[in-house]
């Protein structure tokens, strides 16, 4: 009863039509994060193109998710500055730019209702209001139609996941923020995700992806911002990463080595 | 004070600021400390039926002999007695003002249909407001909107009426002490049927073992003696005289 | 001891006989005060969710002065509304003073903060979870605040208890701005606080015994239709 | 509103000069309300946070019944002490009527079932979470109702908050168990009634305000107490 | 500045001094669960052994969690029945079952307290009490100690399952119970992980493992449960899975590709 079904060709013609929105590259200068006397980002510089897949790499407690959030502007830094630009003129990370984002968490956040219900929600912050059949393509597009009536709080782990990520595409975002978005996921579903991602991209969407899984980080990256100890010890193409990385740190956390 | 008795009283002597002045004369004298705990006449009886009190000093003199006769108390003593008034606003819609003749005030009130603002809740006032009005001939229980009770002590009562315009019943004391008059004013006064006795009894240390007898009979010795009575004598709001004292065994 | 069971057979005799002057009083009390709930609801719910979940200068400052306010006396109360609506106040012409009217004013300003406090409580512990997730999909503050007291409805639901119980139970208000006028201002509260005066403690504690009765009924109905909604609603995996 | 404005000097000018018949008015008010807060908190919190993590049949009845002894009335309360403290009752002998006593025991059962009913919403919310890990680690229900409280403490504090609004604000029990009586029993609430009924209401309404400045000091003084803790102790990142 | 430090030695220390300790095999009949009328677990029988690492696959929404969360008494099946033989008698998974065994869940539930105090509380349960410094050393093994102080909710991702994993060892289980143990660590730490599971092995400690990382779960088990919408599909030794699986759907999953 094994079956191959549907790639997920939506997500991409859906991804393919937003091409030709304005570029939104990123600029960030000195940003420091200091939380509880702790210095848990230091003195992060970062330029990323408006366009690829960016994976954010390092040990666990290197700082990766804090910088996501500090460039989503979950978070406020302690001192520096974060630019996106946008439709024209630089931005902070603003509502402008969260709205012009969509982030998976890396523990995502549902809300207690049903499945659909969560998209619901979403969709009614969106215009024009996505139609009823709009949400059930993206749910049948993450593979969870059959649970549209579930309540969501009582989905399993990868399927929380997964509706995570179906919330996120449904904001049509310009960049998209993923914080290890196939941590629970079976091999399929990180296949699904992956082709999603590679849609993504080829329409134009500037990806952020963190993620802990070296051969994922491998067949999607353009380019890697290897974190540290709250510090960026590398940013290369991912080719010159994974060959021969220039730092000591990278070259152990590559090999699986552990890093103090 | 080392010593202290319990005294269930009814909230008018309380409201008029009389014990607030003429107590502290007695502690000073006597060591001992007088506790007021002024409520509802009906309640002060049920309270020092219970023991719960040393002293009743109350103004319904046929309850209070009820409560001697019960063996609840030792001996009923006259202290002192004040007026009832009939106040109503300014305005005097039923046309009263002036008048000495209690029920046939009542019997114009009820004619006009002018609200009045009954205490409704079984205390001395309300019982002499009741006994006026069978002499006047009105049957209040079939009385429309215009007859309110309010259920509720003689400052509530007091406060309906201005709130309301309404006509009510009240002891002079209250009323001298009361300072929400809004528009209200006395109407009537100076009958005889108007008159109001308080008396004062001590509770029954045979019944009830815990009554201070001796330092509560010191207290009515006080009250119904010569201080105590040139004391009630003596207080006054705005030169008026609240209360006059009518012991008659002055020992 | 013989008063409690004297109590007790009164209450019964009360319940059983349906006395028209009670059913009206019991009538009268259940209308007051569930009018002064919803009236509360609609004002201290989304205020108390607004509390939660803005940051503004001066919200701290009015945190502490909305807990302070669940320690309003219902006599201050009551005097601040007879002042409003005596006929010497602003409101006179409004001749509201000794009408049911009045008593509902009355216990919204009473319960109001209480219902703030309390959802505010509530609200932010459920907006610890949700917060970020709104700021990242830029939920807008209103459709924030409805999604929360939505999702958090199971536990407001004591919080209305909470005020329910303080409204149908207080007694200062309503005497001072209603009266205790029979059969037009007189509830439950104030018919006991009339018997307790009479000294016919039996009896007051007798309709004290009903307005408990009453209180849970409201609120073995209010859990009767809350529950098979909780259970689906669990949050609670299995 | 000449009233108002009346009031508010009257209230101000009382609070200056520190009127010592005030202050101990004011501080005898501190005593009760504070002292009936502890001994409900002893006996509301654990009994709260227990019938929030136990499963037993009748805790739904049991949930129900303190949901609705929040409406229990003062004056109710009241005449149930009284009739226990009397001279005539069971524990006359313990000649506790007329004292601060008698009326922190009046104002302890009129606030505990609003401590059980509100900490067990609160702490169940918070259990949601924890139960399960508690159950694979076999924690014994003391141990989980002694973490739950702590962990929660935070938002426990409202609860505390509503209980003292409560008590502070209370009037029908204190009355009729501590009798109003000058010197001895005498609070802010009975002295505010005493007022009213002498129809000085300005007065009244004065010792009312100083009566919420007394609660706003006491919430302000707990938020500061819990302000740099609640920090440290913030469960959202960052 | 990187380093390899410390294989957890004492993890195995700790895990061998357990050994000679009594059996506790298993045995499950019939275990059906539903949950608001749809049925999760679907007649499930089992039997396993009392040593050795059962890998529990299958994919997302399969029921794996559920599963050993009945087997851990934390969910009470609607049908069917299970039993661990523990100190010489059946048991259904009762208070002294949890006792002898240890969860980490999914989604790890850690107390709002310090990452210190987390353990002190777990320790606080058991006879003899373990001192700080034992709490300290078990720190030391996840690599956590710097963080002692820290507020436990405030840890990355990847600490978090950290200390979940060290809460668990401090009870010392007959039984380890582990739903996606590594999914948001980085590679080291999974390391770390599994050199820990290896140790319990070798000690005698059964354990459970459910896991996405095929690799992981051919380097660890030895044998297989695979798991599709609630049945048991297979079960089997581990190198039979992996070289020729004997269901379709368990090929395909192995494979990557989507189940339905
Ligand atoms: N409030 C806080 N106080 C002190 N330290 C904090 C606080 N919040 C986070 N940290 C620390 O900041 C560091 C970075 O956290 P972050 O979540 O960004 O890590 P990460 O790189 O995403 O790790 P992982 O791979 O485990 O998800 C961690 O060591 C964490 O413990
Ligand atoms: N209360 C519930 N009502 C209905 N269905 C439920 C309920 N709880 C769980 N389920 C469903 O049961 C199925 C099994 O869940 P479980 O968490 O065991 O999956 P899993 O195999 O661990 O998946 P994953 O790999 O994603 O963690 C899921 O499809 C889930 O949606
Ligand atoms: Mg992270
Ligand atoms: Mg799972």
């Amino acid at each position: 009863m094994s079956d191959v079904l549907e790639t997920p060709a939506s997500v991409t013609a859906r991804s393919l039509r937003r091409s030709g929105r304005s570029p939104m590259p990123l600029r960030v200068e000195g940003l420091t994060l200091t939380l509880e006397g702790t210095l848990v980002l230091n003195d992060i510089d970062l330029a990323l193109a408006d366009d690829g897949v960016t994976a954010i790499l390092g040990p666990n407690g290197a700082g990766k998710s804090l910088l996501l959030r500090c460039l989503h502007g979950l978070v406020t830094p302690t001192r520096g500055t974060i630019l996106w630009h946008h439709e024209g003129r630089d931005h902070a990370p603003d509502l402008a730019i969260r709205k012009a984002q969509a982030l998976v968490a890396q523990k995502p956040v549902l809300l207690r209702r049903s499945v659909l219900a969560n998209l619901k929600f979403v969709a009614g912050l969106r215009r024009p209001r996505p139609s009823t059949d709009d949400l059930m393509q993206a749910l049948r597009e993450v593979r969870l139609e059959h649970l549209a009536r579930q309540n969501a709080r009582t989905l399993s782990g990868g399927e929380q996941q997964r509706l995570a990520l179906a919330r996120a595409l449904l904001h049509d975002p310009r960049v998209l923020l993923l914080d290890e978005p196939s941590a629970n996921l079976d091999p399929a579903s990180t296949l699904l995700i992956e082709t999603a991602i590679r849609a993504a991209r080829a329409a134009g969407t500037k990806v952020l992806l963190i993620t802990h899984d070296m051969a994922q980080a491998r067949r999607l990256a353009d380019d890697v911002v290897f974190l540290h100890k709250g510090r960026i010890v590398e940013h290369t193409s991912a080719a010159a990463f994974f060959d021969r990385p220039s730092s000591a740190e990278a070259e152990a956390y590559v090999k699986g080595d552990i890093l103090l | 004070a080392d010593q202290f008795i319990v005294v269930q009283s009814t909230t008018s002597t309380q409201n008029s600021g009389l014990l607030d002045v003429i107590l502290p004369e007695f502690t000073k004298k006597s060591g001992i400390e007088v506790r007021v705990v002024a409520v509802g006449t009906g309640q002060a009886i049920k309270n020092a039926a219970n023991g719960d009190g040393d002293v009743l000093l109350v103004h319904a003199k046929p309850a209070e002999e009820k409560f001697v006769a019960d063996g609840e108390g030792v001996k009923r003593f006259d202290v002192m007695y004040n007026d009832f008034v009939v106040v109503g606003p300014a305005s005097d819609p039923a046309g009263i003002k002036g008048m000495t003749d209690a029920k046939a005030a009542l019997a114009k009130i009820a004619e006009a249909g002018s609200p009045f603002a009954s205490r409704g809740d079984d205390s001395g006032t309300h019982k002499k407001e009741q006994a006026l009005w069978k002499l006047a001939g009105v049957d209040v229980k079939a009385a429309k909107d215009w007859y309110r009770e309010t259920g509720s002590g003689m400052g509530a009562t007091l406060n309906v009426a201005a709130g309301m315009d309404a006509y009510t019943l009240t002891d002079r004391a209250t009323w001298l002490a009361f300072q929400n008059r809004g528009s209200l004013e006395i109407v009537t006064q100076g009958d005889d049927i108007l008159f109001n006795q308080y008396g004062v009894i001590l509770v029954n240390p045979a019944k009830h073992p815990n009554v201070k007898a001796e330092a509560g009979q010191a207290f009515i010795d006080w009250l119904i003696g010569a201080e105590g009575q040139s004391a009630i004598a003596a207080y006054k709001i705005n030169g008026e005289q609240l209360f006059f004292p009518n012991a008659t065994a002055t020992n | 001891m013989q008063d409690f069971a004297q109590s007790f057979l009164l209450a019964g005799g009360l319940i059983l006989e349906a006395d028209p002057a009670l059913v009206e009083i019991v009538l009268l009390s259940l209308q007051v005060t569930l009018s002064a709930l919803l009236a509360s609801a609609l004002i201290g719910l989304p205020l108390g969710a607004l509390l939660a979940v803005t940051r503004f200068p001066g919200r701290r400052a009015l945190v502490v002065l909305t807990n302070a306010l669940m320690g309003l006396p219902p006599v201050v109360v009551g005097l601040l509304v007879y002042m409003m609506l005596s006929n010497a106040g602003p409101l006179g012409v409004l001749r509201l003073l000794y009408t049911p009217t009045a008593m509902v004013i009355a216990q919204t300003i009473l319960i109001t903060p209480i219902l703030i406090a309390l959802t505010r409580q509530v609200i932010n512990d459920l907006d610890q979870e949700y917060a970020e997730t709104f700021r990242s999909l830029g939920v807008p503050a209103p459709t924030a605040i409805a999604a929360l007291l939505w999702d958090g409805r199971f536990s407001l639901v004591t919080v209305l208890l909470a005020g329910f119980g303080r409204a149908v139970a207080e007694v200062g208000a309503v005497m001072i701005v209603g009266g205790n006028i029979n059969h037009v201002t007189r509830v439950m509260t104030t018919a006991i606080a009339l018997e307790t005066s009479r000294g016919d403690l039996a009896l007051a504690l007798a309709l004290g015994l009903i307005l408990l009765t009453l209180a849970l009924a409201v609120n073995a109905l209010t859990s009767l239709i809350n529950a098979p909604a909780r259970m689906s609603g669990n949050v609670r995996r299995a």
